[in-house]
Parts: C-alpha cells; structure tokens; sequence
C-alpha cells in the first residue's frame, strides 16, 4: 500500500526535510553543528541547547535551481526563534541579496518568539521581516513552506505572509495567536483549543487555500512538498511591489474583511463560497480539495 | 416440639412489589419524566439497599449517577454500591455526601486519589478489589443488586431497550437484577417508535428516563501513532520475531498502551514481511482499536470479539461485519463479560505494559496515594489452570514450563515495558509501590495487577526474557535483572549468571533475534498518523477532534 | 542543567570522517554530535543533561558503548532534553552509523 | 500622557489628526515642512480593521506626497484575540501593513516610530519596527510579555527571571533593553519637536543604509552574537 512509502513532512525533523526537498547530496551546510555554538541564553536560565540553535542555514539545488534554504526545527522549544536562529536566518536572507539565487526556500515550523530571549527574538523576527522583503525587492522570491507540526505562529507567521508565497499541506496551520493564548486570555467559548479540527477548519492548510492564503495545497509528503516547490517556482516571476498592487491587495482584504468579519468558523465562509457540503471540506484529500476550489464561482 | 416460624419465601417480590407500588402512587408509569427523575429514586431505593451504577470502561450511565449524588442523604443512605468502574466525579460524591458507605467495584481510574483519601478517612468501606469477571460473578452469588442504574442508546415506546455498539457490562447487571426481584432504571439517549434491535425486553425493564444529554463515553482505546516512538518500535519487533513467530500466537487480547499498538502497526509491514500473515494474529478477544485497522484492512484479521466499542469506529465495523460481532440490523454488539471469558479461557496470549516491576515478576499499576484497581488485566494475563483444550502456543509454552511429559499447557502472559518511564523513573523495581500502598490503606492484598508466577516472558528494549525456562527463583531473577536495563535493578545483575542464561536462550539480545536495532524506525509503522489510519479504513473511521490535525 | 564529561577507552576507529549530528534537542530526546577527535585510543563525550543527578546511569549507558563499538578516536558531543538509557543507546548507535557512513 | 498633549509637543507649529477605532490619521508641520501622522492610541490591540486602516493611510501618503515623512506614534497591547480575527488570517493583515511602510521607505519616504505608551509583539512588529528608527518615551512599556506571565509559560522560577532581568536585556521588559538591542534608537525624556526634528534629520541622513540594528546592537551590548553569526552566514564558503 502507498502509506508505507510516504514520508511525512510534519514528522520529520528539518534536516530530514531538507534531504527530502533539495536534488539529492546537494545540501551543504552553513555554520554547522561542528562549529557552532547553542544558545548562551538557554545555558544561563539551565536549559540545553541544540548546536543550531534549531534552525538549519545553507544552500543546495531544487530541480537543478541553485537555492538558499533556512529550515526551522519544531521540536526544539517549537521552532522558536532566539537571538542566533534569527542571525542565522538574517545571514541567509541576506546573502540572497548579494547572490541572487533562483529562490530562498524558507521551511517554517515555529511557534513565534522564544520567550527565554524574547526581546532578541522579536527584535530577530523584524530583522528577519525586512530581509525578506530586502531578497523580495533584489528580485529573488522568497517561498515560505508550513505543514511542520508547530505551524507558522506568533510574528513566524507575519514572516510567512511576507514571502512571495507559501506553500501548505493540510496539516500545517498559519496564524497569528496561538489557539491556546486565545483560550487562556478569552475563555474556552472564544476558542477551545482542544478541539483540535475547529483548530485546523481556523488555522489549517485547507481553509488558508480556499482563502487564497496560501499559493499551493500539497499532501503531508516530503516529495509533494518538493513537487510543488518546484512547480511554484516554474512559473514565478518576483516582481517588486507597486502602489497599484498593493492597493489592490487592500481592496480584496477590506471585502474578504466585510464579507467574513463575523464568521467564527470555517464551516460558515466555505458555504459563504459556494461549497454545498462544507462539512465535508476536512474529509477531501488534497486533489480534491485543489478540484473543489477550481470549481467554486469566483 | 415448637412448630417453626413460618418462613417468607418471597420476601424480595413483595420488597419489589412495594417499591413499584410507591412508584405508582407518585403517578410514575414506566417512562419517567426527566425533570422528577429523584422523585422516582427516592421512591424505590431504600436505605442500605445495594446498588448497582453502570460505570463501564467506556460507557457510563452518568445522569443517573449524577441524579443519585443529588437524592436526599436523609432518605437514601448506607447504599452499597456495586460497579465495575468508578470513573465519574459523581461517584465519588455519593460517597462523599453520605448517601453511600461500602463499595465493590474493579477500577477507579481518574477518581482514584479521591477514593485513596476516603479510604484514608474512613468514610468508605471496600468490600474488593474486584476483577471483571469476579464481580460480573459476585452478581450472581453474594453482591446481587437490590436496584440498577443502567445506560442504553434508545428505548421503545414498550421499554425495550437497544444498548448500541457500547453494550459492555449491562446484559450481565440486567441479568442479575431483573432475575432476583430487583429494580432496573434505564437511561436512554433517545425514544424511538421501532428499535434497530431488542438488547434488553421490556419485561425487564421498569423505568426509562430520556437523559438531557447522550451517555458519556470516553475514546479509551485511541492511540496515535504519532506517539509511537522508535523504542517501541524495536520492542514491538522483538515481539513479534521472538514470541508471535516462534510460538503461532493466533488467539489474543492486547493492551491499550503504545507498545502493543506499534504491534499492531507492524503486522501489515514487519510482520508481513517474516511470512507471519494467516500464522499469528487471526482471532482477538479485544476493543476495537483504530490501530488495528491496518491489520484487518491487510487480511491479517479473521475476527474480534470486543468488550465494548470505540468512538468514530462503528461505520468501520459495521461495514466489516465478518471480522466483528454485528447484529442484523448491521451495529455492533459488545459484551464485557463474554469477551473476558474469552480473554481468560480461549485466548493463547495476553501481552501489555506495567508501571512497575519486581524481581519476581510481579507488576502493578498502582501508584502511592492512587487506589486505581484493576479492571480486566488480571483476568486475562493470567494462565488459566481449569484450561483443557490444546492449540500449539499453549502446548509449546507448557513444554517449556513444565518439561517435555508436560501433561497441560500453559498462557503466554507476556509484560512489555521499557526500562524507564518518563521523568527516569525506573519500572524495574525491588519492591513494588503496590506493598506500601496495601500498609497505608491496611488493605488484605497488595494490589498486584499480574502476578508473577503468570508471567511467562518480559520484554524490554534490551531483551527478551522467558521466564517459562527458568528453573530456580535465582534463574528467574537474573533472567529479569538480563533485560532491566541501566535501571539500578538492572545494573546490580550477576552479569556471568545472565550471559550464562543468554547461551540457554532464556535472555534474548536483539541480535540474537537478528534484528538490528538501527532498523527500528518508525518508517516500519504501516499508519504513523491518526489521518493515514483514516485512509487505510477508506474514510469509515471518524476519530474524535482532539485526535485530528486536519 | 548538568554537564558532564567522560573519557573511556576504545577500540580505535578506522578512518576519521566529516561530523556526523543525529537526533534532536526535543522532550524526551537528544542530539549527538560526532567528531574525530585526539586520542585514537580514546572515546572523549562530553554531555549536556536538562535532567540533573543521573551522572552514573550516563557513565554506565556511555561505558557500555565505547565497550562494544569501536570508536577510539572520537570526540561525542550531547545535548540531551531528558532521554532514557533507551533513546540514548538508540541514538548513539545511529549516530556511528552516521559518522561511518561519512568516511566512506 | 493624553495624544493632544503630546501631539502638541511634537508639532507645535500646527497638527490635525483624527482619531477613528482607535486609529490615528492626519498630518502634522515641523521645520522640515509636512509629515504624516499615523498609528494608534489607547494600548490598542491590532486587529484587521486597523491594520487595513493604517495600510490605506500608508498607500494614500505615497500616493498624494511623495516623499512626505511617515511618523509613527506606537501604543499597542499587541494583536487582538479572537477566532473570527485568526479565521480571516490576521497575520496576513498585519504583514500587509508591514510590507506598506516598507514599500514606502523603498519610495522614498523616511519612515519614525514613537513608542509613547506601550508596544507589544504582533502589534509592535508590524509598524512600529518597520520604520526606519524607533523611539521611545521615557515611561514607554517595551516587551514581549510580562516577567510573571513568562515565568508561568518557561516554567523559570519568576524570581530567578527577576534576578537574571536585572542584568540581561535579553529578556528583561522595557524599552532600556530594546535600546540595547539596537531596537530602539533612543530615549526620550518627553516628547519634544527638537528631538523629533533631530530625529528626523538623523533618518534622511542614514537613508539607504539598511537594516542597522544588529551592529547598534553590538555596540551598545545588547545582543553580542547576531551581526557576528549573520555575517558568518552570509560569507560562509559554500564548500559541500
């Protein structure tokens, strides 16, 4: 049966991504585990920390493209980023601008900020926004892609819509405030984040593509993830922003914002869409779902 | 000589007859309006009667139980309760607010550190610790319920009630109590006009009451395979290839824990792989886990009787109803009492996971402060001494135990634990927390779950071993210090005398099995997320929402 | 947190190699970083442990390994997030395998 | 501090700005002629509907004055939480905004940010330092959370945060700290025209520079490791 050959992108660990993703030996590493060093700040409050600082930097090749590649490892402390993993992933992006590579493939699975760095995560986190949009602007695209198991949260998130596009299975999530900090701060009726599918029919791939808020739905499969990393780049072209685009942008973001503002559900905006069986949107597998959309009155 | 006293024979119909009596004069028929459901208890309980209150492993006749809690101390006290599981907040309060005093019962689970205090202030007396049959049992001896509080799906307008896939424990409640003058009181989901089928006749019914909310039930038997870690894996393995393989292990029950469900996982792909599909694995006394689907979706499964049901799993298993027991109407029925009987006579093996271990073998769940019981894990990892008939597992376990002239077989019972828990802490133990536990509750036993004299092999991840070849108490206790580990059990091991049991195959390294520990990767799990368990049941499995990430 | 280092004797490992890293700092997890090191008679592992006071069962799990595997010549580097003896020789096992799978 | 009193602090020479959802917009004068004068008040929690507020004041500025400097006056409690606001994506909203005020430097518009009450995570990301230079207010609150609410989360004993707080920026709240960081580029004791004026000086001097804060950073002692390890990265030898 094909489920023993599936290699799922959310289990694995970044590195195990990274070999997945990229043309076969062509990964090579920047600052390696060998000479590096983890995190001074995790060692002071009694922590361990990993050589990386849970964020692997280097390039390789997609499809014999030449790519730059930052992948974040969610199960150190959620993928969150302190003062070195955001240095690292600053590095990339800049050198994205002196290089110009075919793209900057950005592998996000984080939570936001560590808040034992907080301050130097959320400084981070800003450097990191600016520098996409520096590689953006230099005319190398940047491709977000989100299906680990801690998603694209807090300001990762912010970062992940800042890229030229993002790239979704349908269990990954984007977001802003985690389901549990809603929880916490507005009660269980505002969001009980231990239902786990009105998590995802809020959060998950499938609901961000039917928004169009993310670019491309793959299966939770490292070699989809490759796939459609390579079929995005096929045909994209980064060209800087401009007033009218941006504006434009707005425009569909006002409606979207005046026509849903008051759902609370998935279930509600896919029958706002046009879908006849919502409740059957969680169920589809992914062609279907990218069938289903295709087919919805735009 | 004195004529002697005229002797009542029927004390309990004319006890039964005034109760329905007192009923009837409060208006009550048989259908009970929800909002006088205490009116009705209070009418037919009587203090010191006892009491039966399903509470199932899963199932869990909890407005009643929650109504009961509510009756007035001053009308209804000094019940003895009878109940299988005590899992619910307001089974404790029974206790509590004085309405109770002595319990019976088989496993308290998340009430166990209250029931622990209660002992401790001794507002409760414990009749026993019962397991499962042993109290389905004492039903019909000594411990025969006065009044039943029962759970079932839907009844008809007549009383007849339908119990859904979540039959359990209620044939054998009803049996005893409808049969010897008792009460029985039905909560139900639902009242329809025609039932899918008739579980329990009218006749037997008394009093339904339609429950605000459907009964409680908890998804027990759902592990992810997400959480199945690579040591697991490697333990499964060894399992498999050491003790399914070599003995043709086809009839067996499982644990709930993630070591036996990575087995199940591995029979479509690691255990298929050995050729092992039709040899082991065909016939199970057990729940219907998610993680079996691939098995049975693989052919490995011909059929699996089960003590109760699963959430998300009845449109699988009614569309797979030559693997499960199904009624006509195409739903399944469980029954605890049957599937346990099963568990305990018909089955070859039994293998699950412990908290603690000691030298003797001995394992217990029970942990300092907590008096969690048993439920049915004693009765199947237990070797059945009143067994008579042969299948090739049992007779090869009895060679190995008892010599070649062995002249009955013997139950593989089977422990699978890694060495430490979580937090370190060791499960290989010199003594049992169970002991401290009996001295602070001055309670008879110790609460062993599986003793160690049933015990016929313990797996870890350093080894198997087989405690059927062990001739001495000395052999037995370095055969389990060979496999504890780095635990301080399993550092202070006589390391000749293990190597020694190693050259007699009583301690199996997992080389000596030929398995690489290198190749225990998850890649081996034939579903490695609750989704792909969805697709290999194609789309019947509907698991709950705290177990989906889509 | 805990720091600790160990020096055990070992058969010497043939050929040095690139650094090989396995594994990862998550609950109940560890990483292993494996470097040739100085000594070729020598197995050098330093280990940094969030779980303190378990300085002996690291000393057993690593001496039984630097015992059976041949990895004189090594330097082994942990960061572990609360492992068992379990994960740990799991982890180390893989890890050489790594390490050996560079030097060819 | 009410927004008047210190609107007429910084503009004394003339402002109109209005306040709409807890929104700002308008302009203000100074001696280097018109600015725009946006942001939010009352320790706002950014939700989509002021994000898409700030943004279109954004695009109208450099739509109808090119080059007219943007001043930011920052006071958020962050992002707004809810499920409706996380259902229609609002980190997409707020890198909206961002991805606004960053066109607008690449337009040529000088971009300032005042903290003047608080400033928090999401809310603070996604204006406040995107501009060019931030500022602060002497008794602006800086931070990502709270000691307390940190110590329930980390699981670090509070006081051993409180001790640690005391001598390392990395962590501590306020908006010491994010100067340090290279975050926020000075203090103020008030606001003040002359120091805004200097300010704004200083920002169409550094004009093109880019992303500075990792050096200011590593001079002020903040963050010893950043500029070193984006360096290293960026010039690594990309041998396999």
């Amino acid at each position: 049966m094909s489920l023993s050959i599936r290699h799922s992108w959310f289990e694995a660990t970044a590195r195990q991504r990274l070999a997945g993703l990229l043309d076969p030996g062509s990964f090579c590493e920047f600052l390696p585990p060998a000479v590096a060093q983890p995190s001074p700040h995790l060692a002071q409050l009694d922590l361990p920390g990993a050589f990386d600082d849970g964020v692997v930097v280097g390039a390789g090749q997609l499809g014999s493209r030449q790519v730059l590649v930052a992948a974040q490892e969610g199960q150190f402390m959620g993928g969150a980023v302190g003062e070195i993993h955001g240095a690292k992933i600053v590095g990339l992006l800049r050198r994205a601008v002196a290089e110009r590579p075919a793209a900057v493939l950005f592998l996000i699975d984080s939570g936001g900020v560590r808040l034992h760095e907080a301050n130097a995560g959320l400084i981070a986190i800003s450097e990191i926004m600016r520098a996409v949009l520096d590689a953006r602007a230099a005319g190398v695209p940047v491709v977000a892609l989100v299906g680990g198991s801690c998603g694209a949260f807090g300001g990762m998130g912010i970062v992940a819509k800042l890229c030229s596009a993002v790239v979704m299975s349908e269990e990954g999530r984007l977001a802003l405030s985690g389901p549990e900090v809603i929880e916490t701060v507005a009660g269980v009726e505002e969001f009980d984040a231990k239902d786990r599918a009105l998590v995802w029919r809020v959060t998950g791939g499938k609901h961000r593509y039917l928004m169009d808020d993310c670019a491309a739905l793959v299966d939770d499969d490292i070699a989809a993830f490759r796939r459609g990393s390579i079929e995005l780049l096929d045909d994209w072209q980064e060209t800087p922003d401009t007033l009218a685009r941006l504006r434009a942008k707005q425009a569909r973001l006002q409606g979207r914002l005046s026509a849903y503002g008051r759902c609370r559900d998935g279930l509600e905006i896919w029958a706002a869409l046009g879908i006849s069986e919502p409740e059957r949107v969680p169920l589809l597998d992914c062609d279907e779902l990218i069938a289903l959309k295709e087919g919805l009155p735009t | 000589m004195n004529a002697p006293l005229p002797r009542v024979w029927d004390s309990l119909r004319q006890s039964r007859g005034k109760r329905l009596e007192r009923a009837a004069s409060l208006g009550f028929g048989k259908e009970i309006p929800v909002d006088r459901i205490i009116d009705l208890l209070e009418a037919v309980i009587q203090p010191g009667d006892r009491v039966c209150l399903e509470g199932n492993n899963q199932k869990q006749a909890d407005f009643l139980a929650e109504s009961l809690a509510d009756c007035d101390p001053a009308r209804i006290n000094h019940l003895q309760m009878v109940q299988s599981v005590l899992a619910l907040p307001s089974h404790v309060d029974l206790f509590e607010r004085g309405l109770a005093s002595r319990l019976d019962f088989s496993f308290s689970g998340p009430q166990g550190a209250r029931l622990a205090k209660l002992v401790q202030q001794q507002r409760i007396e414990i009749g026993a610790i019962h397991t499962y049959l042993e109290l389905f049992g004492r039903y019909f001896l000594d411990l025969t319920p006065n009044v039943a509080l029962i759970a079932a799906q839907a009844a008809d307008a007549q009383g007849n009630l339908y119990l859904g896939p979540n039959t359990e424990d209620t044939p054998a409640i009803v049996e005893a109590t409808a049969f010897k003058g008792g009460i029985v009181i039905a909560q139900v989901n639902e009242r329809v006009e025609k039932l899918p089928r008739v579980d329990v006749p009218a006749d037997w019914v008394d009093f339904t009451v339609q429950a605000p909310r459907p009964n409680y039930i908890e998804p027990l038997f759902t592990r992810d395979p997400a959480q199945i870690t690579e040591v697991q894996v490697l333990m499964a393995m060894m399992a498999i290839k050491g003790i399914y393989a070599e003995y043709g292990v086809t009839r067996l029950n499982h644990g709930i824990g993630f070591d036996t469900a990575a087995i199940e996982l591995l029979l479509p792909t690691y255990a298929a792989e050995l050729g092992l599909m039709g040899k082991i694995c065909t016939h199970w006394a057990l729940n219907p886990h998610p993680t079996l689907i691939p098995a049975i979706e693989s052919g490995f499964v011909e059929s699996v009787h089960c003590f109760g049901s699963e959430v998300g799993m009845d449109a699988y298993i009614a569309a797979r109803s030559d693997v499960f027991f199904t009624g006509a109407d195409g739903s399944m029925r469980s029954n605890r009492a049957f599937c346990q009987t099963a568990g305990l006579y018909a089955c070859d093996m039994f293998i699950g996971s412990t908290l603690q271990l000691d030298l003797a073998g001995n394992s217990s769940t029970a942990t300092l402060g907590r008096i969690t019981g048993f439920g049915g894990a004693p009765n199947m990892g237990s070797d059945p001494h009143g067994r008579r008939h042969a299948s090739p597992a049992w007779l090869k376990a009895g060679r190995e135990a008892y010599g070649p002239q062995a002249t009955r077989g013997r139950k593989l019972v089977v422990q699978m634990v890694e060495t430490f828990r979580e937090h370190m802490a060791p499960v290989f133990v010199e003594e049992l927390d169970a002991w401290q536990l009996q001295r602070s509750m001055g309670a008879e036993l110790p609460p062993i779950m599986i003793h160690g004299d049933d015990v016929s092999h313990i797996v870890t991840e350093e080894g198997i071993a087989n405690l059927l070849l062990c001739r001495t108490p000395e052999e037995r206790e370095q055969a389990i210090r060979g496999v504890a580990g780095f635990t301080p059990v399993g550092m202070a091991r006589d390391k000749a005398m293990v190597e020694n049991l190693r050259d007699r195959g009583i301690v199996r390294r997992p080389e000596d099995l030929g398995i690489n520990p290198r190749q225990a990767s998850r890649d081996l799990l034939a579903a490695r997320s609750v989704k792909d368990l969805v697709r290999w049941s194609g789309g019947l499995y509907a698991p709950p929402s705290r177990f989906r990430n889509w | 947190m805990e720091k600790l280092e160990f020096k055990f004797p070992s058969q010497a490992l043939l050929a040095a190699a690139p650094p090989a890293l396995c594994g990862v700092v998550g609950s109940g997890n560890l990483e292993i970083l494996v470097r040739s090191g100085v000594d070729r008679q020598i197995c050098e592992i330093s280990v940094n442990t969030s779980a303190r006071g378990f300085g002996e069962t690291w000393r057993a799990v690593l001496a039984t390994f630097a015992a059976s595997q041949a990895v004189g010549g090594t330097s082994i580097a942990i960061n572990d997030m609360g492992a068992t003896p379990a994960v740990v020789s799991l982890r180390l096992a893989q890890a050489l395998a790594d390490y050996r799978g560079g030097a060819q | 501090m009410t927004l008047n009193t210190i609107l007429d602090a910084l503009f004394p020479a003339g402002h109109a700005v209005a306040v709409a959802n807890q929104v700002l917009a308008g302009e203000a004068q100074t001696a280097l002629g018109p600015v725009a004068v946006l942001g939010t008040t009352d320790a706002a929690a950014i939700d989509h509907a002021m994000a898409l507020a700030l943004a279109g004041t954004v695009l109208d500025t450099v739509e109808q004055h090119p080059g007219r400097p943007l001043v930011f006056l920052v006071d958020t409690s962050g992002q707004a939480l809810s499920r409706s606001q996380e259902l229609l994506c609002l980190n997409g909203s707020l890198a909206h905004l961002a991805s606004c005020v960053d066109f607008a430097r690449r337009q040529g518009h000088p971009s300032l940010a005042l903290v003047t009450a608080n400033a928090v995570s999401g809310g603070f990301l996604s204006f406040g330092l995107m501009a060019d230079q931030a500022y602060a207010l002497a008794d602006a609150q800086v931070r990502v959370m709270d000691l307390r609410a940190m110590a329930r989360v980390t699981k670090i004993a509070y006081e051993r945060l409180v001790e640690l707080a005391a001598s390392s920026p990395i962590f501590a709240p306020g908006a010491a700290s994010y100067q340090k960081m290279g975050a926020i580029a000075a203090i103020w004791p008030a606001p003040s025209a002359t120091l805004l004026l200097d300010a704004l000086r200083d920002i169409a001097q550094a004009r093109g520079a880019g992303d500075q804060r990792q050096s200011l950073a590593t001079t002020r002692g903040g963050r010893q490791l950043a500029a070193g390890v984006s360096r290293q990265v960026e010039h690594a030898v990309g041998a396999g």
